[in-house]
């Protein structure tokens, strides 16, 4: 069995690390939005799966990532990596903040708060020009060049480079969340999502545990946002606004909320069910949402739920 | 000064009566049946589409529209409860809200789907056309109309709610829909009316708009938030707090638009997150 | 026989609370279920009304099986229901909390009416205007039962009618039960009150860890130290 | 009646919660020694479940104060209480379902330990938390089921999961709230095996709330009975037995 998992990750890597070698554009393009949906949902999910909480607003932390890191690279001499970092720290820092005030709230009252910090995010990176250049964005972000211990300055024009960068970041992204769900705080926050009152009286500060989990979840969906602005040179308000917030949750759900890979698988079916629609017909959300009626109805588990439920055993019995 | 102040106090109220039409099914939804319906918005966009198709398309006068469309929309959410949302009552709340959710996406690629990705608007029926002088400057007798015919709605309402025996009925069920079943009131069958009725108040306010504002795909997005926004600051489920809680959004947007416009947005947002972490019972609730 | 349970077995989630449950209850009877706190009394009220719908067993009324029906087609053939926590409608006045039961039942022919109802609980006709949320909980009692009443049903399901209630309304809610069963409604009760119960009932289930453990009429339990021991008192 | 123990483990003065006009708890003083097992007993209504949440922290009375270990805890947090020494088990049961019955057990323990911030480490690095919950699972006779997820357990085995959930904390004090409702005989006497156990070996201290008066008369040392909010009478199981006003109320006196 354990075997099983290790062939789908060693696939899944070495998979991920040939898609360069098609050359196409296209397909790299696509995989680097998968990347990036990837882990913006799986930082969400350590808040809706892990912790239990709904929050409709992470497009702002996401957005926040984003604006931060271009605004580094544009208006100061900070590497890549380092202002990509930098975005994803401020959007942290923002979810402490913001955080701070949500967790006070449960259950719809939570969702309806994040909406509306959400939305606060949006409505500045409208409205304040000044600083975010209003509804045209940030425009001009230049990629630069990572720098390397002993290689020096990569460069990172080719699209296929900053793939690598981006599967790298996303890589790192994973292993920490895998790490942190693993650990005695992942263990408490899944007891608080299952049991808030259980988790008190086994001796937890509920509130405070659901805080670090907000940042973290900032942290994570940040650090996702960030590497889209020198991607796209380019960062329109558009990112931060609520409805990007159901890119992650659609994810997700298609994935499965309460498996560590659920998000991940998600993000890649996400973009595949939205290519192949798009080749039959202009009305993809249509088709998203009928599956999201589906999910919702009939496998809340999503796609690694099932088959943790019902495949893998059937697997199981077939071959042992 | 003060006559801009006016001025924009009135175009703030018409926005507020809008917005009181599609707060008010949705509040009516939660209260009664305790799902916050995130697809509230789409059935007020669906409502201005079938009444512009009537009126627009089929060639009907403005006020048969008026009728036909929200009556569509109120068969829309009785499917939408009967087959769906009826299914989530007793699971956790956040799938409620994805479950409506699907039905945001659903619903913007049909209306796009049948009337294509363009703004659409129709004309101002006669009898309500042209604009008065309000401190010299004109204002649409149409806006008057939504100004007075918003209140009305909330008397009609209270009366139906406290006066009627179907408002007791709803009432009752609300606070206990066990007890309300356990004297004979089929308590399905109830919730699936109400649900109707709620999207038909939503379906009106979204017939009632396209005379003066345009009707487009996107509408559903931005009308659901500032009506969550309304919903919240009034508090979720309270009719009376939905009504002054519109008045304070529209009058925000409107005088936010003239005096703080870096803030115009964001006024609303910073509202609503303050209510719910102050009094998440809303204004006019009590904890 | 008015009621038959057979072998009714109830569950909350995984825990099992009635075992084997089986009872009958006569036409013009007053039957008690009798047991200390959480030994399922509650929950066969509950199973018999289609609240909490039990996972075997069968119930029938006046001989149709309506076990499965939803709670309101249960109270549309005649059953009536008061809860051990009142639930009076808070948001209605008293009377609309009567006259609203009053048009869902399909039973408006019956003899109740608002004003028999009002006559045999005095207390709540100078209430009439009041809502329920601020009425006191002995007065919250006496409307659940008016509420009950006005459905006409042919079974009264009361559970706890004594509970929490002062001697002096104890005893005025004796003559009320008394003057229900003389108009010809049937009642099954749930009460841990020995004495009380006494006063109003014929006959008792005595109820253990979610089983019948015992039946007979009340005076032969009252008499029988050993089961009043080992049930009832401590 | 004698404890060994701390003489001062718990302690309320003048306890009192209102629910409007619902005097539930209405003055209440009580002192409990440590090693004593105290039953608490009442008809319904007698206000039992609200003393419970009182002392476990769910509500805050509207007055009087509550001491655990000499020190006041009346409106002390719940984690903090746990931390503390005072745990409960609840009247519905109260499990983490999704997680695995180790993982159940392990939660507390590493909560308790003060290594739950770790998030850098795995959950099964620690030696000591493998042994402890070993030991607990052994205790509460779940070593078999240890890596099955706690929604699939049986309700007896669910309810004995609970109370290893409290031991996990290491409390000095547990509040069971009726462990035994639901449960087949064979699950019973298993969880009153398990209290009696712990119990004499002064592992911890239980007080519990039960309807069911073999479980109350097999286990208790001392009963305490509640009628109107009120300690109406207090005793060893023979003298409770015997009181003519606790047999009164719980047959209905005020009628008579």
């Amino acid at each position: 069995m354990l075997a099983l998992r290790w062939i789908f990750w060693l696939t899944a890597a070495v998979l991920l690390l040939c898609i360069p070698l098609t050359g196409e554009r296209f397909y790299i393009y696509l995989a680097i939005q998968v990347l990036v949906l990837a882990l913006f949902a799986m930082g969400f999910n350590l808040l809706f799966g892990y912790t239990g909480l709904l929050s409709f607003g992470h497009a702002g932390f996401y957005a926040a990532g984003a604006y931060a890191a271009g605004l580094l690279l544009m208006r100061t001499p900070l590497s890549l990596l380092s202002s990509i970092l930098g975005g994803a720290l401020f959007a942290g820092a923002l979810g402490a903040v913001i955080g701070f005030f949500c967790v006070r709230r449960t259950r719809i009252y939570f969702a309806m708060l994040t909406l509306a910090f959400g939305m606060m995010v949006y409505a500045l990176a409208f409205d304040w020009r000044s600083v975010t250049g209003g509804d045209d964005g940030l425009i001009g972000i230049p990629r630069g060049a990572l720098w390397l211990p002993g290689l020096g300055a990569v460069k990172m024009d080719a699209l296929w480079a900053y793939y690598y960068l981006v599967l790298a970041i996303t890589a790192a992204g994973v292993g920490v969340i895998h790490r942190v769900v693993h650990s005695p705080f992942g263990l408490v926050l899944q007891g608080i999502r299952e049991n808030e009152n259980r988790a008190a009286f086994a001796g937890v500060p509920v509130r405070r545990y659901r805080l670090a989990a907000f940042a973290l979840s900032s942290f994570i969906s940040g650090l996702a946002g960030a590497m889209v602005a020198p991607l796209e040179n380019t960062v329109a308000p558009t990112v931060a606004h609520w409805t990007k917030s159901a890119a992650p949750v659609l994810a997700t759900l298609l994935g499965g909320i309460h498996t560590f890979s659920g998000p991940m698988v998600g993000a890649l079916l996400f973009y595949l069910i939205q290519e192949f629609i798009e080749r039959l017909t202009e009305y993809w959300l249509l088709g998203f949402g009928l599956v999201l009626l589906i999910l919702v109805l009939g496998f809340r588990g999503g796609v690694v739920g099932y088959y943790e439920a019902h495949l893998r055993p059937a697997l199981w019995r077939r071959f042992s | 000064m003060l006559e801009q102040l006016f001025y924009q106090g009135m175009i703030g109220l018409s926005l507020a009566m809008f917005l009181w039409l599609v707060a008010a099914g949705l509040t009516l939804i939660f209260g009664v049946l305790g799902v916050l319906n995130f697809a509230h918005g789409s059935l007020y966009m669906l409502g201005a589409y079938l009444s512009y198709s009537a009126v627009r398309i089929l060639g009907l006068d403005f006020w048969v529209g008026l009728a036909v469309g929200p009556l569509l929309v109120a068969l829309a959410g009785g499917l939408m409860e009967r087959f769906f949302i009826r299914r989530v009552y007793h699971i956790d709340e956040a799938y409620q809200l994805l479950l409506t959710f699907a039905f945001i996406l659903i619903f913007a690629d049909l209306v796009k789907w049948v009337w294509g990705p363009i703004y659409q608007s129709a004309p101002v029926p006669g009898a309500l056309g042209g604009a008065i002088p309000i401190f010299g400057r004109p204002f649409p007798v149409y806006n008057l109309f939504v100004i007075a015919l918003g209140p009305l709605v909330g008397l009609g309402l209270w009366f139906l709610l406290e006066k009627s025996w179907w408002g007791r009925t709803i009432r009752a069920a609300a606070a206990d829909r066990e007890m309300a079943a356990a004297i004979g009131v089929d308590v399905p069958r109830l919730f699936t009316a109400v649900f109707m009725f709620g999207s038909w108040l939503g379906g009106v306010g979204g017939a009632l708009g396209i005379p003066i504002r345009t009707v487009s795909p996107g509408m559903a997005e931005d009308y659901i938030i500032q009506a969550f926004a309304v919903a919240v600051i009034g508090g979720l489920g309270n009719l009376k707090g939905a009504f002054f809680g519109s008045i304070l959004i529209g009058l925000v947007n409107a005088y936010g638009h003239v005096y703080a416009p870096v803030f115009e947005l964001a006024f609303m947002y910073i509202l609503m997150a303050a209510i719910l972490l102050v009094r998440p019972q809303g204004l006019f609730g009590t904890s | 026989m008015i009621l038959r349970a057979e072998s009714i077995n109830t569950y909350y989630g995984a825990s099992h609370v009635l075992r084997d449950v089986s009872l009958a209850v006569d036409r013009g009877e007053v039957v008690c279920l009798l047991g200390r706190n959480g030994v399922g009394k509650t929950t066969t009220l509950r199973s018999i009304m289609g609240l909490t719908p039990p996972r075997s067993g069968r119930i029938f009324l006046m001989e149709r099986d309506i076990s499965g029906l939803p709670p309101h087609q249960v109270a549309r053939s005649g059953v009536g229901y008061v809860p051990d926590d009142r639930r009076v409608f808070p948001d209605l006045t008293v009377e609309e909390n009567l006259e609203l039961a009053h048009r869902f039942s399909g039973r408006q022919d019956g003899a109740w009416t608002l004003g028999k109802v009002l006559d045999l609980l005095p207390a709540l006709r100078s209430l009439s205007p009041r809502r329920g949320r601020h009425l006191s909980g002995g007065e919250q009692k006496m409307l659940s039962i008016g509420r009950a009443l006005m459905t006409n049903p042919s079974l009264l399901l009361l559970d706890e009618p004594s509970e929490g209630l002062s001697p002096l309304v104890v005893k005025g809610l004796v003559e009320i039960i008394r003057t229900i069963r003389e108009e010809k409604v049937t009642i099954l009760m749930a009460d841990q009150n020995l004495k009380f119960s006494r006063l109003v009932a014929d006959r008792a289930y005595i109820l253990e860890k979610g089983a019948v453990q015992h039946a007979g009429t009340l005076d032969e339990i009252y008499a029988d130290e050993e089961i009043v021991r080992r049930y009832l008192a401590i | 009646m004698t404890g060994a123990g701390h003489p001062d483990l718990l302690r309320t003065e003048g306890l009192r919660k209102h629910f409007g006009e619902v005097r539930a708890v209405d003055g209440v003083d009580l002192d409990l020694k440590e090693g004593v097992l105290t039953a608490v007993i009442g008809p319904n209504g007698a206000g039992k479940t609200t003393f419970i949440n009182l002392l476990s922290g769910n509500l805050f009375p509207d007055a009087g104060r509550i001491f655990f270990l000499g020190e006041e805890i009346t409106r002390l947090p719940v984690h903090l209480r746990v931390r503390r020494g005072l745990g409960r088990s609840f009247q519905i049961t109260n499990v983490f379902p999704q997680l695995t019955v180790s993982r159940n057990i392990q939660l507390p323990l590493l909560s308790c330990l003060g290594t739950a911030w770790r998030f850098w480490k795995a959950v099964d690095a620690s030696e000591e938390i493998h042994r402890r919950t070993e030991m607990i699972l052994a205790e509460a006779g779940l070593e078999e089921k240890a890596h099955l997820p706690a929604c699939i357990l049986s309700h007896g085995d669910q309810r004995l999961l609970e109370v290893g959930i409290a031991l996990a904390a290491k409390p000095r004090l547990i509040l069971l709230d009726e462990p035994t409702a639901g449960m087949n005989p064979a699950e019973r006497s298993r969880i009153l095996k398990l209290i009696a156990d712990l119990s004499a070996a002064r592992r911890t201290t239980f007080v519990l709330i039960e309807h069911d008066m073999d479980v109350v008369f097999s286990l208790a040392q001392q009963i305490v009975v509640l009628h109107q909010g009120r300690i109406l009478a207090r005793g060893t199981p023979s003298v409770i037995r015997e009181d003519a006003r606790v047999r009164d109320i719980y047959l209905g006196g005020e009628i008579a």
